[in-house]
């Protein structure tokens, strides 16, 4: 703990390290050079295991065991006959101000995602920010996160981050770069810009937008163009079309009552999911049987975070998506040119007319969104069915586009590949995204991009797009680096470095000043100049106040924007842009991975191990088909013979040691799609709309590190810029590979009711694991979750029970009604307490390390099912089974009732696991904590012990955290009050579905939530008294819908 | 038979007439010289090539705990929800086959079964080892087990002690306590033996060891008269004890909650599963015993018979243990057991479970009945080995089916074994028969001074020599 | 008493009826010092050497009492006073889970108690004695029984015992040295 | 036959029974001191880059134990003094000592000094100095006579035992607040009359709960 502080007041992580690590912080930090062109370097970048993992699997080498040894006569030696050993301490020789050694401080920031700033408050120890909550005063995020922001500070200390330079192919220095600078900047000042190209991601940040318009002006011939994968193109241009202008909706999802979603994923994948997920909650929260909930009717293809809280789901292909629109707006009474009369032949009768008069029943307070993968013309409809319901104004409001520059992403990729394609680009500067790897099959970037004589690209990575270019800068992580972004409703965010760069990145601002001709500018005098320039009015010192307020908030108060008048164009005419109707073939459709996104999160390691939602697939993607279509293509594939080396098998053993390869090896087909192939094994996903096979983008990666080099397949070769989103005419083919697909949940008895008897989902209503009403039940019988009263925990023992009454007597309330599933406090619970990621082989082989876990089991019959979500943490039993039988006393019960895991005394029997009838105890089968990565060390919090081989370990309450307060209120002397203490899991949850607290203080929120009548506990007939309990799901369903 | 005594030269005074449990013609020196024999005279090649695979088997244990302690627990292939798997298989099939030894020396003691008297060494020999090998896989199954000694109460410098209420801390002390008093009673029955040794050796270091080892015992009526009294104060307390051992063995299952552990039916289940194995493993080691020993007068086929029998009443004791697990989970009403119990037959380990009914009950229960397969030593010996094989796989059945569908079907798993699981699975039965190997090389096989008790005793109650003692 | 150069002297039998006829002579001689050795446990020769109600039982009565009580002890001073914690709800004295670890440590204390007291009252181990002198008793680990009459009984005499016990169907009576 | 022992063998036989018996009483006891001393350093002065007196700093010149050690109120770690600190005093008395050449040459080329841990506790132990402090238990209590060392030395073994003994009881370690910075505090007579009043005003909570594992262990 010393450094000299910086100018920023924040420690330099470099001398840091270099002063805690010897030896490996000589090899990794001064010699970079001579690490890059080693082989070990190599063998990491193509690892196929993460951190450390890959060597406790293929056997040991000398350091390996020394250092073994070494652990483990240290570890004796804490009680054993061994001296203990001497350590070091290092003050600093100046201490920075702010600090309070041992005290974390909280620093507001924000994080782009689609371009779209989401408010992080950022834990910061000892100058090392270690964990992400959301910002409670930023309107994205109301203090709540998603498993992106959760995971992003993983990103930052990611050793395969690009740590130098790089000139064609060579560690390159930043003066030679400064000198490239200006011979272009001299030179394209000359031809007033011509073949100058800025090629950015979506872009709302104003000071970048600012600077982009600078050099715009400096350079009038120069472009700039933006791309993402996920550009919300068909939002932007459905909202043209409807109103003539780029306008951003914004959904107030907090008073509608009745939502129609068309194929729109609005809790997860739209830049304001959070908050989103957060209001549409807050309209489904039951306290009793009086209250109200809003109705949720999803129309999509594959089951998503959002259709899966439908009341209503409906399976549509979604190129029928479009014709069910169609529909409902004709049937609203819509009035638009090219409405067309298709009808869906498969559509249930009673739905749309019980739909029509639910939305008519609702006028003002319903609300029906659209998604991105929906062509303008559904968006276009959406706005105009919404206008006719009178919810524009209430439920939707219209707002100028939150972006510096909205225009039509992929055209202007378009653009700026045939204009490289025909020489007109002699420079081209590309900010981050990876073009290279994201860009459509049909437009040859990668080809072109050779073309283009100066190839400038900053990235954090050194990928796919980097080795294609001539210099490659490394990126300044957000939290290395100052900036802005607006939220989803136009609030600018400010973004400030809670760490100085680690490996020298620079970010986007700080490589466009070069090209303004303004070296020597910093990130923060960019960023605080510009919004001085904003603020004339201010004098310098009343502005200094003002901006510190700003960044204590992490937002500009009033940047906000006032929702704007907009009408319906008279002309709208939504005529489909091809005619006729979709060919009846199978239609692909491609999705953004629910863990890894476009790509940009491929060398996560907490992201990859992430069970996807409802698959629970892991480190890999998959062709998903529904199980009717599954079937169907088992009878009909064709066999092809693959070229090239195919997808290998995953992992595998020996014969006489399978593991679980033979058993969870799925076929591996092969897709065609307009000319072009892949190959991917096939995955049925129930739920899913018939014909149609559903792709995650992001894997398939050259280049993306020793996380994510090699995983899954590219689903980008075959998505075409035409067809972004779905498409028809996909042919399968069986190929006689087979793969390994990993996932945390079996669902092999999905559909095969036969054998075991009792199937995995079928058992979990059976022990009445997940218990469900609708809220007519409900209101009938309130008690409907109840346990009978020969199965309750007043079960008799021959023992007096423990005495729980006295100080706070912890508990925890998980609401399924609330719970998405949307895996955030998984991601916040590794982060918070140091869980380690141990690989795609460890995970097949039944060993990941989540403390939390999130079930999914399905309902109902095998196409259509209900799908539920329980999201399930240690229950800390009162009498829990797992104590009693540790044989060393290393889990005990707390008089507060938590169930303690101490690892420093565990000696791994591993009974404990065995006897916990909610499995959700974990165990270091190796050393799968990474204890050799230096870079990795600051990520960890210094308050979670980090566990050792052969351990145990398991949902604590986050007990760091109860005891932080504790011993503060103690040394204040007062009680702690409800709320002050909030677990990881809670604080991140963005729908509030997990509540933490005192249960013995009547008044407290968790408290209250465990008196109401649907409250059960899992197994509470074995009589362990768990103190994690559940409230009861509850649909509410149009009572004129029949469904089957 | 010579008439002439090698030792003494002389005519022995009598030969015995030969009864159930020994062939007629010993006389005291005979049996001596016929038992010491096998340990003075020169090592065989059988031996060596025995002892030699053996050993082998023994280095790849080596090999399999070397990696699991440098690389860790995870090279077995358990998982969550299965944590448990062939290590604790392992140890509680060779606690079970320690079992037979101590019945035999002990229980067959107090009941004055004369026919124990040739099989009591090894089989308490068989014991030993047996407990020794299981003693070890708890151990290599920790997941740090350097500090197994965490499991041992001594006033350590954190102020803790063990957690006297699991059931693992009393395994500690039944498998410490048994295995010590077995060590001691199997020593206590030797050192007469020892003392013969000693007076038979021709070669000094043997002389010296055995010499060591027998501590001067010199056969004084004194010494016979509180070895008599040790013995039968030690079978007393071997008899309840042995019964503990797997009874505490079987708390390891039944104090736990998962369904198809928590069961009352465990501890005579397992004492009986534990003679059953122990049983089977007496009579694998007892027929190549007299076979290649020469021991055929010693062990005879009513020896074999015998065994035979009590191979058949304790299996028939174990099937009715399994028919009432099986009654019991769907009598019961109860949803996690009867699904267990439906789960272990038509689930994914089904063919174990089926294979396991095959081996303990459909062929031992079929054949076992007939006198002439179970006189029959190659038959016997094959049927003892099938259930062997048999009882490791209930205790496979038991672990692995239990645990790997439990109570919240989402955690659900499947085990599959690693090449680490069978290295130490053989390497154990390596470590178990190089131990066997070294015993009958260098201590009598058989009890030598209770045979010339039993060629007394024979001789008397033949008249050859009538009322010697009165 | 004078000091005798040999430690006594030493009959060989053929067989147990002739020793135990032969025990019974010298006892009712007179002779107290007397022991028997032989290749098996031959009953009726304790009250021949004067062997009293043997200690052994005792003893290891004793030591299961002590595993006993140290058992129980040991697992209810920490759990109740030492260091009490929750485990599982349950009690800290809760005493059925000590019951095992207690009974195995009875059998335990008896064992070792019993074994160690019968090495310890046998005089064991004594790998040197007088006896071993005799050339042919190597012969009482094979199949031939001797009677010793110990030089410091005080009716003994080397003569007069050598007779008495050659004329006690003895095959050979020979001196035991010290 | 003949003696395969001499007769000495008797005796060794019984001498090296009983000898074992002591030897392993022995090596039990001797184990047992050298882990409560040795092993932990106890007493022993460690060999410090600049041999820094408490018993100079604290005794004789008076200094308050948080002018150096500043966060020991508000946070877990009582904090090693920046360098900083120790040239604002001497940066104007002992100016040119040798003994402080270390010290100016770390301020001056902004290196840290290097220290011997002196009371160091494993890291999977969470140790509070902040509610020890508000709680009433002295630097003394742990550290020992700090006041009179010289050279710093651990004056106990700060095993869980240890430390578990003084949860177990705090009653007969507490003293009161105004006395917790001073070096020189020495228990009355009445230690438990007192202790078991400060307990109380002080709401220490019960051996119990502090006796909990997570009380140090996350």
């Amino acid at each position: 703990m010393s450094s000299k502080d910086n100018d920023n007041g924040r420690l330099d992580l470099v001398s840091i390290r270099s002063k805690l690590e010897t030896d490996a912080g000589k090899r990794f930090w001064r010699s970079l050079e001579e690490v890059a062109e080693t082989e070990e370097y190599k063998r990491f970048l193509n690892s196929e295991f993460p951190y450390g993992v890959e060597k406790s699997r293929s056997g040991m080498n000398r350091r390996d065991a020394l250092k073994l040894m070494g652990a483990s006569a240290a570890l004796a030696g804490l009680t054993a006959c061994t001296k203990m050993p001497v350590e070091k301490i290092v003050p600093y020789v100046n201490a920075p101000e702010e600090f309070v050694p041992g005290k974390p401080l909280f620093y507001a920031s924000a994080m782009p995602w689609q371009g779209v700033g989401q408010g992080v408050l950022v834990w910061s120890f000892m100058g090392r920010p270690t964990k992400i909550e959301g910002n409670n005063d930023h309107p994205g995020s109301l203090g709540r996160a998603n498993i992106f922001m959760q995971a992003s500070v993983l990103d930052l200390y990611d050793p395969d981050r690009s740590q130098v330079l790089i000139h064609e192919g060579r560690v390159g220095s930043w003066s030679d770069f400064l000198v490239q600078v200006d011979e272009l900047r001299a030179a394209h000042l000359r031809n007033q810009g011509a073949g100058l190209r800025f090629l950015t991601g979506t872009v709302t940040s104003p000071t970048l937008g600012d600077q982009l318009r600078d050099l715009l002006k400096q350079f009038p011939q120069a472009q700039w163009h933006q791309y993402e994968p996920l550009a919300r193109d068909n939002t932007r241009e459905g909202a043209r079309l409807a109103f003539g202008e780029y306008v951003e909706t914004i959904y107030k999802f907090d008073q509608a009552d009745v939502i129609v979603s068309l194929d729109a994923d609005f809790l997860f994948t739209h830049p304001a999911g959070v908050r989103y997920a957060n209001d549409f909650a807050n309209k489904r929260r039951v306290t009793g049987p009086d209250s109200k909930m809003n109705r949720l009717y999803a129309v999509e293809a594959t089951p998503t975070i959002t259709g899966v809280q439908a009341d209503h789901r409906l399976r549509l292909r979604p190129s029928q998506v479009e014709i069910f629109a169609r529909s409902l707006a004709g049937a609203l009474g819509v009035k638009v040119q090219g409405l067309g009369e298709a009808s869906l032949p498969n559509l249930p009768s009673d739905w749309l007319p019980a739909l029509v008069r639910d939305l008519q029943n609702h006028r003002g307070s319903s609300v029906i969104v659209a998604g991105e993968p929906q062509p303008p013309a559904v968006h276009a409809l959406a706005h105009a069915m919404n206008a006719a319901l009178g919810n524009v104004g209430k439920t939707v409001v219209y707002i100028d586009s939150i972006e510096i520059s909205p225009t039509n992403q992929t055209q202007s990729f378009r653009q700026l590949v045939s204009d490289m394609g025909s020489g007109k680009v002699q420079t081209l500067i590309i900010l981050g995204h990876n073009p290279v790897y994201t860009a459509p099959a049909d437009i040859p970037f990668a080809e072109n991009l050779t073309k283009v004589q100066q190839r400038i690209y900053l990235g954090l990575y050194e990928d796919e797009t980097s080795v294609l270019c001539n210099w490659h800068v490394p990126a300044a992580h957000y939290l290395e680096s100052w900036g802005d972004a607006r939220a989803y409703d136009g609030t600018v965010s400010t973004i400030q470095p809670l760490i100085a760069p680690l490996y020298d990145g620079k970010s986007a601002y700080e490589l466009l000043t070069l090209f303004q001709g303004q070296p020597g500018r910093t990130g923060h005098t960019i960023v605080h100049d510009y919004w001085q320039s904003q603020q004339k009015q201010l004098s310098p010192q009343a502005f200094e106040v003002q901006w510190e307020s700003w960044l204590e908030k992490g937002v500009i108060d009033g940047t906000a924007f006032q929702p704007k008048q907009v009408a319906l164009r008279k002309d709208l005419d939504v005529t489909p842009a091809s005619s006729g109707p979709q060919s009846s073939g199978l239609e692909i459709v491609f999705i953004p991975d629910p863990t890894i996104w476009d790509g940009s999160f491929t060398n996560n390691g907490w992201l990859q191990e992430l069970p996807k939602p409802l698959t629970k697939l892991t480190w890999d993607n998959a062709v998903m088909v529904s199980p009717a279509t599954a079937e169907r293509l088992n009878r009909e594939m064709k066999t092809v013979k693959t070229q090239g080396p195919g997808m290998g098998p995953g992992t595998g053993g020996p014969w006489y040691s399978p593991g679980p390869t033979e058993s969870s090896k799925y076929e591996v087909v092969e897709l065609s799609f307009q000319g072009r192939k892949v190959l991917g094994p096939l995955l049925v996903v129930p739920g899913q709309a018939d014909d149609c096979v559903v792709l995650t983008l992001g894997y398939g990666r050259q280049r993306a590190g020793r996380i994510g080099t090699d995983r899954g397949f590219n689903a980008y070769s075959i998505r075409t810029a035409e067809n972004a989103w779905f498409g028809s005419g996909l042919e399968v083919a069986r190929t006689n590979q087979r793969y390994e697909l990993v996932m945390t949940q079996h669902h092999f008895v999905i559909g095969q009711p036969s054998n075991p008897r009792e199937g995995e989902t079928v058992s979990a209503f059976h022990r009445d694991l997940v218990r469900v009403a609708t809220l007519e039940e409900y209101r009938q019988n309130p008690d409907f979750a109840k346990d009978s009263p020969d199965m309750t925990t007043q079960a008799q023992s021959l023992y007096p029970p423990y005495d729980y009454s006295k100080g706070y007597q912890w508990g925890m309330s998980i609401d399924l009604n609330a719970c998405i599933g949307c895996n955030a406090c998984i991601i916040a619970c590794q982060a918070e307490n140091n869980i380690a990621v141990v690989g795609k082989d460890q995970v097949g082989r039944g060993r990941p390390m989540h403390w939390i876990r999130v079930d999914t089991y399905f309902r109902g019959n095998l196409d259509n099912p209900e799908i539920y979500h329980e999201t399930v943490p240690c229950m800390q039993c009162e009498n829990a089974p797992c104590e009693y039988v540790c044989p060393v006393g290393a889990t005990v019960h707390s008089p507060e009732g938590i169930n303690e895991m101490i690892y420093n005394r565990c000696v791994g029997t591993r009974y404990c696991s065995n006897n916990c009838p909610y499995k959700v105890r974990r165990f270091n089968f190796y050393l799968f904590s990474d204890w050799n990565t230096p870079s990795l060390f600051p990520l960890r919090n210094p308050r979670v012990t980090v566990r050792s081989r052969g351990v145990m370990e398991k949902c604590t309450y986050c007990i760091q955290r109860i005891r932080y307060h504790e011993i503060y209120a103690e040394e204040e002397g007062r009680k702690l009050k409800d709320g002050e203490v909030l677990t990881a899991c809670q604080q991140t949850c963005p729908t509030q579905a997990i509540v933490f607290g005192n249960i013995r203080d009547e008044n407290s929120q968790v408290a209250k939530l465990k008196a109401q009548s649907r409250k059960y506990g899992l197994l509470e007939e074995l009589n362990t008294r768990p103190r994690t309990t559940y409230l009861a799901k509850l649909w509410n369903p149009n009572p004129e819908i029949k469904e089957s | 038979m010579d008439p002439v005594d090698p030792v003494t030269e002389e005519k022995p005074a009598f030969v015995e007439p030969g009864s159930p449990w020994i062939a007629p013609g010993h006389s005291y020196g005979s049996v001596s010289d016929r038992i010491a024999g096998v340990v003075l005279g020169r090592t065989r090649k059988g031996w060596i090539f025995g002892f030699a695979i053996a050993f082998f088997l023994f280095l790849v244990l080596n090999y399999g705990i070397t990696m699991l302690f440098f690389v860790g627990v995870g090279k077995f292939g358990i998982n969550i929800p299965v944590a448990w798997a062939f290590a604790i298989t392992n140890f509680v099939w060779w606690i079970g086959i320690g079992h037979a030894g101590t019945l035999i020396s002990a229980f067959l003691l107090l009941m004055r079964q004369k026919w124990r008297t040739s099989i009591n060494r090894f089989a308490e020999a068989m014991t030993i080892f047996a407990v020794a090998c299981a003693g070890m896989f708890p151990l290599i199954h920790m997941g740090r087990p350097w500090l197994f000694y965490w499991l041992f109460p001594y006033p350590d410098t954190m102020g803790v002690w063990p957690q006297f209420r699991s059931p693992l801390v009393w395994d500690v002390f039944a498998v410490s306590t048994y295995f010590t008093v077995s060590l001691l009673f199997w020593y206590v029955g030797l050192v007469p033996d020892l003392a013969t040794l000693r007076d038979k050796a021709k070669n000094k270091l043997a002389k010296v060891a055995y010499g060591f080892f027998s501590m001067g015992w010199r056969g004084s009526v004194k010494h016979w008269r509180r070895h008599e009294v040790a013995s039968l104060l030690l079978a007393g307390i071997a008899t309840p004890l042995v019964v503990s051992v797997h009874t505490v063995v079987s708390f390891d299952f039944t104090i736990a909650i998962v369904p198809g552990w928590h069961s009352t039916i465990f501890p005579p289940y397992f004492v009986a599963g534990a003679i059953y194995s122990g049983f089977a493993m007496v009579i694998m080691l007892a027929i190549p015993l007299r076979k290649w020993f020469h021991l055929e007068d010693f062990i005879t086929i009513r020896h074999l018979n015998n065994m035979g029998k009590l191979l058949l009443a304790t299996g028939m004791i174990v099937t009715y243990s399994y028919v009432m697990e099986a009654f019991m989970a769907f009598y019961s009403a109860d949803k996690f057991e009867s699904y267990m119990m439906l789960n272990r037959m038509t689930g994914p380990y089904a063919i174990v479970f089926w294979t396991l009914i095959a081996c303990n009950i459909a062929i031992p229960m079929t054949f076992l009945w007939s006198y002439r397969i179970r006189t029959n030593t190659v038959a016997l010996f094959l049927i003892a080995g099938v259930a062997q094989v048999g009882m490791w796989l209930e205790r496979f059945v038991i672990i692995v089916t239990s645990l790997h569908r439990d109570f919240v079907p989402s955690s659900w798993g499947q085990f599959y074994p690693t090449p680490t699981d069978w290295e130490v699975l053989f390497g154990s039965l390596g470590l178990f028969f190089c131990l066997f190997y070294l015993f009958a090389r260098l201590l009598p096989s058989i009890s030598i001074f209770e045979m010339r008790d039993l060629v007394h005793k024979t001789a008397e109650e033949a008249g050859v020599i009538a009322g010697a003692a009165e | 008493m004078a000091k005798h150069p040999i430690y006594g002297l030493m009959a060989e039998f053929d067989n147990t009826h002739d020793l135990v006829a032969a025990a019974h002579r010298v006892r009712e001689e007179g002779y107290r010092q007397i022991d028997a050795y032989t290749p098996f446990p031959v009953e009726g020769l304790e009250e021949t050497v004067g062997f009293r109600l043997p200690l052994l039982p005792i003893i290891t009565f004793i030591g299961g009492l002590t595993g006993c009580i140290g058992g129980f002890i040991l697992q209810y001073w920490p759990n109740v006073i030492g260091y009490p914690l929750d485990i599982g709800g349950k009690p800290y004295d809760s005493w059925p889970s000590f019951i095992p670890i207690t009974f195995e440590l009875t059998i335990l204390g008896a064992a070792l108690f019993c074994v160690f007291g019968m090495f310890f009252l046998c005089g064991l181990p004594m790998p040197y004695h007088p006896v071993f002198n005799v050339p042919r008793f190597k012969l009482a680990s094979h199949d031939r029984f001797f009677l010793c009459i110990k030089s410091k009984d005080p009716k003994f005499s080397l003569d007069e015992t050598k007779r008495f016990l050659e004329g006690l169907n003895a095959r050979e009576v020979s001196i035991v040295p010290v | 036959m003949a003696q395969i022992f001499h007769r000495a063998a008797n005796t060794l036989a019984k001498a090296t029974l009983y000898g074992i018996v002591l030897l392993i009483a022995a090596i039990c006891i001797i184990a047992w001191e050298v882990n409560n001393s040795y092993n932990v350093y106890l007493g022993e002065h460690q060999v410090q880059p600049v041999p820094f007196s408490h018993k100079h700093h604290v005794t004789d010149d008076g200094i308050d134990c948080r002018y150096c050690h500043t966060s020991v109120e508000t946070s877990s770690f009582a904090g090693i003094p920046p360098t900083h600190t120790c040239m604002s005093c001497h940066s104007k008395i002992w100016v040119n000592s040798p003994m402080l050449e270390p010290v100016r040459e770390s301020y001056l080329t902004d290196q840290s000094i290097t220290w011997v841990r002196v009371n160091e506790l494993p890291d999977f132990v969470y140790f509070n100095h902040s509610i020890h402090i508000a709680k009433g238990i002295g630097c003394t209590t742990c550290h020992g006579p700090i006041g009179d060392m010289p050279i710093t030395y651990r004056a106990n073994t700060l095993y869980m035992r240890w430390c578990i003994n003084c949860h177990k009881h705090p009653w007969r370690y507490v003293r009161p607040k105004q006395y917790v910075f001073s070096a020189t505090y020495k228990p009355p007579p009445d230690q438990d009359a007192l202790g078991r009043k400060l307990v109380k005003e002080y709401h220490i909570q019960s051996p119990r709960i502090i006796t909990d594992c997570y009380t140090c262990h996350r």
